[in-house]
């Protein structure tokens, strides 16, 4: 077992995780569930840090802190990328949510989408 | 692999190619289609005199090409090949000239043809295939080629059967597959030879091996149309003349039939298959069915279903020669595999000509047909003949041996199905040919006028051949060159001398 | 050209293309064409290599494990990226053709409904169509994604298309040379974020939602993998698949990080009951982005949980675990294959053929991971991988056109489509042989190999699972099938398409048969490496 | 609420379960630590963390910094970006801040860049900076001039996987090996794969916070 000094740390970052995850599941609103993926990632870097803290030696391991850089590099793109997407929705739904079973009901479009020109002139 | 198993290949590819070329032709390019249709068949017809003429000379042929691990794709040409080679290949000439007549001027020709030929070149792959897996490829691409044939009309009803068609046959080959590669979990690659290959698993897994031929049999049963698996075959008769003449007299049902003879000849052995028991129960299945498909067939008015029905019966007695012990049924057995195609091909001919040029789809509206077409009529004549047993036709020869050789192997009851069933096939039969002949003629449903023949020529042309080929196979069954003497030769060797 | 070449042009070419093709937007198909040739080679150079002189490892940066990563290549490796190579070869060229075609139908910045509303009621208004012009920026203004849509949204869609295509192809290239299980992470996020984006490529509504829903599955799988990742570091302090092996002890932080791992890695593969995100989305992208998923990057995870289960931690490889990952697998099969048969859009359906057919993958893991004769299942489940990922391509290309020249995809009014689609629809058809597994295609090949492997283990449920599995496929392939064949008075006028787009997908149906003929050659190359032993075929006299 | 319920239960039993894996981790775990320190003479700088990223483990790297692209590639296929401050209002304290700030930032920045080869640093570091400075840039409504050149963005997004790209097959030709500098230039290699990819993941950064491409941009 990892000694107490460790031990809190990784044990925060698993109740991070686990925390993330509840209200992933459990948050409907988009940007809650963007923030929820991000406090599971924390949750995860905790986790990798407090493992690459407790190594003998002079210094701490190197590997986890470069692979948690790596981490969040890609939690930031994923962010970026989850909020243009999520904004994209937003504008096409009108709603900030997914609907969670509606799977089977979202067909491919049948007609080809009116041109916007045609739409420019309403008939009313 | 030898040079000489390229003649193999060349049998296949003769109608394969053929297929692939005309599916991209266009639906206008009448003349050529033609053309390649009966320059396809004409090769393919070459290629196996060629391989007979080999084989006579001594000449062996194999190919073997790179497949599953461990399994090669192997076609050969054993005894039993080459009958049903040689079978689908000169019937496959006679229902492309068939084809040709009776399709002119209909929608999708290039896409009737293209399957065509890729349903005689299963056909012919059954034929050559040299082990279980070759053989259940061309099996299940036969299941496959031939759906397209079945729903050509793309009426409701067309499609309907084809559906029917394709659940029984999908649901057999998958039991096919199962048996296949259960045996092959057993014995490893499974190669036909003369009396079998599981001869040493017989001890140690008797059981399984019972289960297997089961399952093989219900598999093969159901192109086969053994009863109760026939149903999908009445249904299919909504396909054009020609697809059911093919169907019923050399590919659909005769793959089931020649898959049967396989199992039981050349994968279990006749002697092993029936040290196993398994058998009798086949024999009795068998003779349920020729007598069900003979009732069945009394009470059709409609000319094809009645017919259809008739092949359920007829196909059995090949099942019946396979499932008796002894050298003189399997030569019955075998040779009405020949018998059989030649009759009933000749009998589809003519109902597709009554069918074109009088409109008559039903016994009740054949009366007089012999006096407005008595060529066709004739040809018909001769093959229902030959079907109810008459000396000195096809069907006499076949049932005969199927007689001695139930009678040899102690099997008496068989004797009754067989004199019970000839009873019923006159029963069937008479009636039309006395309509055909002695009634005086009403008017036709809807008459065509071919002007100088009674119909067109190529209609004629193929009945005449084959009610021809019916009398020659019954008059001349004890020269040399017979399906007759062929057959004997196979028997000797799955027995020994 | 080296190994060494090979396996770095593997990775460098499509990720400078990406990077330039963004760069230089104009020159993408053409960057796009070159890469295809460049990868082409070095997968082919590559697969030579292995077949010649056994399995290929660069270290990267000479270090070799712990410290560095090693990029090994063995026969699964080659044939995926063989693999990869013919979709991408294949895509590629639909491509071309593809978003040009598809012109016509723009996509929807807005839900019509809400859009027309809004405009009419902007521009009856005017005073608020005046207020936004003067201050068009700050606020989302009713008109604003009217008034700034893409003058050529097909444009604009074949621009982004080429460098994302890229990206994936980058990172399935990586992730099938990679051997260290962190540098796995990194190409699956790689690989996510270019699959969701290109879900969203298409535009539509449907798509932003199932590509939005895609990303949170991926994004919180990933986490869980990447927590994984922690945990067998903190065990055995190295991320290298081979080290693993020999360092693994069975302990509860392995059998958690091992189960944390298998739940991202399958919510990904979108093994059955994870697979919800995936019939919306492959359904709804643009068809050769269909195929990029269907074909290859649900592949990718599947890969990956071979590598760690059979390669990297045989010892936890019990066999109710096996037997579990086999149970999913039938449950998908069966699950998939009905679902398949219920859908009204061909699409849906195709989408819902991937899910069952995923599950005949799992049936490797009960099948392969037994002492006694593994190799037969793995080289007929991989061959079956190799045999879906042609099949679904092809037909994802097909249903592409059909959609295209029909201008719908719903399956009861596709009477009479051979009239105009002959191609595409004789496409479709052999594509549904070999997913069928109707000898002699490659799908037959990969079943056969994994009949054979149940019925030898006796392991007999696993047969019954595959014989309905293939009765189920044939009745859905049939379905659609049955349509081309009807008869049809006036045969509607198709939009056309070009040749291209029908003959790349009938060239990957040609494939997806005839590999079954190669099907020994690949059994001999998935030899290479392979983490299991035993016979090609077991049986009685096998050789 | 039976959703929260099920959901909740879930959580605990994955809580429990990680616990229970971390707790038994081994308490002096081996880790890599004297192995990187062992070589890092070899690596070309003398800061552990960076010889890891850039060195011992620079394909990673590579990938992630590809990573960064495909994150702005994917965001700008989505939408357009926003404009925060393209309100034609006047920020003067802002803008009078920026002329300090801004030439501060990116010499910090470069420091970062610098720094990294000995101590904590390096370029994602000063990436981070400096996409903070691009970020107040665009608040004073400088940006636009700079975002109208949509083809040098591009270029200058794409140059931190081009560059690494070409380093990669650069070594490759010299050793024969990926990212394997020959002996004694590990540190010049590094610098200019960090000095590419600090504008890049620059950009990359500042440009994420518009949230889409660039108005002029197709």
């Amino acid at each position: 077992m990892p000694d107490a000094d460790h031990r809190i740390y990784l044990l925060a970052g698993v109740a991070l995780f686990a925390i993330g995850f509840y209200s992933l599941l459990v948050q409907t609103h988009l940007l809650r569930r963007v923030m929820a993926l991000n406090v599971m990632g924390s949750g995860v870097f905790l986790v990798y840090i407090a493992l690459g803290a407790q190594t003998p030696g002079p210094i701490p391991d190197p590997v986890p802190q470069a692979m948690v850089l790596t981490g969040i590099v890609v939690s930031v793109c994923a962010t970026g990328l989850a909020l243009a997407l999520a904004d994209r929705v937003q504008a096409a739904t009108g709603r900030v949510e997914l609907g969670d079973h509606e799977d089977a009901a979202d067909l491919p479009d049948a007609s080809p989408a009116p041109s916007e020109h045609h739409k420019g002139t309403p008939s009313a | 692999m030898n040079v000489h198993g390229f003649l193999l290949l060349g049998i296949l590819f003769s109608s394969f190619v053929t297929g692939l070329v005309i599916f991209f032709l266009k639906e206008e390019n009448h003349r050529l289609r033609t053309w390649l249709n009966l320059l396809g068949a004409g090769v393919k017809l070459i290629l196996v005199a060629a391989l007979l003429w080999g084989i006579h000379q001594g000449q062996t042929y194999s190919i073997a090409l790179e497949f599953l691990p461990g399994i090669p794709f192997t076609l050969g040409a054993d005894a039993n090949s080459v009958l049903f080679v040689t079978l689908s290949s000169v019937l496959w000439f006679c229902t492309t000239l068939y084809a040709v007549g009776y399709l002119e001027d209909s929608p999708h020709r290039s896409r009737f043809f293209g399957f065509f030929s890729l349903c005689v070149t299963a056909t012919t792959g059954i034929a050559l295939s040299a082990n279980l897996v070759t053989f259940l490829t061309f099996y299940e691409l036969l299941t496959v080629t031939t759906y397209p044939l079945i729903v050509h009309r793309g009426t409701t009803e067309a499609l309907r059967g084809g559906k029917i068609y394709l659940t029984y046959t999908l649901v057999g080959g998958a039991i096919l597959l199962l048996a296949v590669a259960w045996l092959h979990s057993l014995a490893g690659p499974v190669v036909f030879k003369e009396r079998g290959v599981i001869q040493t698993l017989l001890a140690s897994h008797r059981g399984e091996l019972q289960v297997i031929f089961l399952l093989f049999m219900l598999g093969l049963g159901v192109k086969a149309a053994i009863v109760p698996l026939h149903g999908w075959l009445p249904k299919a008769m909504v396909a054009p003349a020609p697809v059911s003449a093919l169907l019923h007299a050399v590919a659909v049902v005769k793959a089931g039939a020649f898959g049967i003879v396989r199992i039981v000849y050349d994968v279990y052995g006749v002697e092993t298959a029936a040290t196993l028991g398994v058998l009798p129960p086949l024999a009795l299945a068998a003779g349920v069915t020729i007598v069900h498909g003979s009732v069945r067939a009394l009470f059709q008015d409609e000319l094809k279903k009645r017919l259809a029905y008739s092949t359920v019966s007829q196909v059995s007695y090949i099942v019946l020669g396979a499932a008796i012990l002894g050298p003189v049924a399997t030569i019955g057995g075998l040779v009405h595999l020949v018998h059989q195609g030649i009759m009933k091909i000749t009998l589809f001919f003519c109902a597709g000509n009554y069918a074109e040029t009088l409109g008559t789809h039903r016994v009740s509206e054949m009366n007089g047909v012999g006096r407005r077409m008595p060529l066709t009529t004739a040809a018909f004549t001769v093959a229902a003949l030959g079907m109810i047993g008459v000396p000195p036709l096809a069907g006499y020869i076949s049932k005969w041996y199927l007689k001695k050789g139930a009678i040899t192997a102690g099997d008496e009851w068989v004797a009754v199905v067989l004199a019970v069933s000839s009873l019923l096939n006159a029963a069937y039969f008479l009636p039309i040919l006395y309509r055909a002949w002695l009634l005086s003629p009403k008017a036709w449903p809807h008459e065509h006028d071919f002007g100088r023949w009674e119909t067109h020529w190529m209609l004629l042309t193929a009945p005449l051949v084959t009610a021809a080929l019916v009398i020659w196979a019954g008059v001349f069954a004890e020269s040399p060159f017979s399906p007759l003497a062929w057959v004997k030769l196979i028997a000797t060797r799955e027995y020994g001398p | 050209m080296t190994a060494a070449w090979a396996i770095a042009l593997l990775i460098l070419s499509p990720l400078a293309a990406a990077a330039l093709v963004f760069a230089f937007p104009r020159c993408g198909r053409w960057l796009a064409l070159g890469t295809v040739a460049v990868v082409g080679g070095a997968s082919v150079q590559l697969t030579w290599k292995v077949l010649t002189d056994g399995v290929q490892i660069h270290r990267v940066g000479g270090w070799g494990p712990p410290l560095g990563i090693d990029l090994r290549a063995d026969g699964l490796s080659v044939l995926m990226l063989l693999i990869t190579a013919l979709i991408g070869l294949a895509v590629s060229l639909y491509a071309q053709r593809y978003f040009a075609a598809h012109e016509s139908e723009r996509p929807l910045p807005v839900n019509p409904d809400v859009a027309a509303s809004r405009l009419s009621a902007a521009i009856l208004d005017k005073d608020s169509v005046r207020r936004s012009a003067e201050t068009p920026l700050r606020f989302k203004s009713p008109t604003r994604e009217l008034v700034r849509g893409d003058r050529n949204p097909a444009l604009h869609r074949e621009r982004y298309f080429w460098p994302l295509f890229l990206f994936l192809w980058t990172a399935l290239n990586a992730l099938f040379l990679s051997a260290d299980i962190f540098n796995l992470y990194v190409t699956l996020e790689l690989l996510g974020f270019a699959a969701v984006t290109l879900v969203a490529l298409a535009g539509k509504r449907a798509a932003l939602t199932a590509a939005l829903r895609y990303l949170f599955v991926s994004l919180t799988a990933s986490l869980f993998y990447l927590l994984g990742v922690g945990l067998v570091y903190g065990q055995c302090a190295t991320v290298d698949l081979a080290s693993l092996a020999a360092k693994a002890q069975p302990g509860p932080a392995l059998w958690v990080a091992l189960a944390l791992m298998t739940g991202g890695l399958i919510a990904k593969a979108a093994l059955f009951p994870l697979h919800f995100w995936l019939p919306p989305a492959h359904a709804n992208a643009p068809a050769p982005v269909s195929a990029l998923l269907s074909a290859l990057v649900v592949k990718g995870s599947f890969y990956i949980l071979l590598r760690l289960w059979i390669e990297a931690f045989p010892a936890l490889m019990t066999p109710p675990v096996a037997q579990l990952f086999g149970l999913l697998g039938a449950a998908a099969i069966l699950w998939g294959s009905v679902n398949a048969l219920v859908q009204s859009r061909l699409k849906l359906l195709i989408a819902y053929s991937t899910v069952a057919q995923l599950g005949y993958l799992f049936l490797l893991f009960p099948l392969a991971a037994t002492p006694e004769g593994g190799f037969t299942a793995w080289s007929g489940g991989l061959i079956f991988l190799g045999a879906h990922a042609c099949a679904k391509t092809a037909m994802f290309l097909t249903a592409g056109n059909i959609l295209h020249a029909a201008g719908h995809d719903r399956i009861q009014d596709l009477d009479g489509m051979t009239h105009v689609l002959p191609v595409s629809v004789f496409a479709f058809g052999l594509a549904g042989m070999s997913l069928i597994g109707l000898p002699p295609s490659s799908g037959f090949a990969g079943k056969w190999l994994l009949l054979n492997a149940a019925l030898a283990q006796g392991q007999w449920w696993w047969v019954a699972v595959m014989l309905l599995g293939s009765l189920l496929a044939a009745a859905y392939v049939a379905r659609v099938l049955a349509h081309a064949f009807t008869r049809v008075e006036e045969p509607r006028k198709p939009h056309p398409i070009a040749p291209v787009m029908e003959w790349t997908a009938l060239a990957l149906a040609l494939l997806a048969v005839g590999l079954g003929f190669a099907s020994h050659g690949l059994a001999e190359l998935l030899r290479v490496g392979a983490p299991v032993a035993g016979a090609m075929l077991l049986g009685g006299a096998a050789p | 609420m039976m959703r929260r319920i099920s959901v909740g239960i879930l959580s605990l039993a994955l809580l429990a379960a990680l616990s229970w894996a971390v707790l038994s981790l081994p308490a002096q775990p081996k880790g890599l630590t004297e192995a990187s320190l062992a070589r890092l003479p070899e690596s070309g700088v003398s800061n552990p963390v960076t010889a890891v990223l850039l060195n011992y483990r620079g394909y990673d790297t590579l990938l992630e910094v590809g990573v960064l692209l495909l994150a702005i590639v994917g965001v700008w296929s989505l939408r357009r970006g926003e404009w925060p401050a393209a309100d034609r209002r006047d920020r003067p304290l802002l803008l009078s801040l920026l002329r300090v700030v801004l030439p501060v930032l990116v010499l910090a920045a470069g420091y970062l860049l610098w720094i990294g080869a000995f101590a904590p640093g390096g370029a994602f570091q000063g990436g981070a900076l400096l996409g903070g400075a691009l970020v107040l840039v665009m608040l004073g409504g400088l940006a636009r001039r700079l975002v109208n050149r949509a083809g040098l963005l591009r270029a200058g997004l794409g140059l931190g996987v081009l560059v690494f790209a070409t380093v990669c097959a650069i070594t490759l030709r010299l050793t024969g090996g990926l990212l394997q500098y020959p002996p004694g230039t590990g540190g010049t290699w590094i610098m200019v794969i960090e000095s590419a990819a600090l504008i890049s993941i620059g950009l990359t950064l500042g440009l994420l916070y518009l949230g889409g491409r660039p108005e002029e941009d197709t």
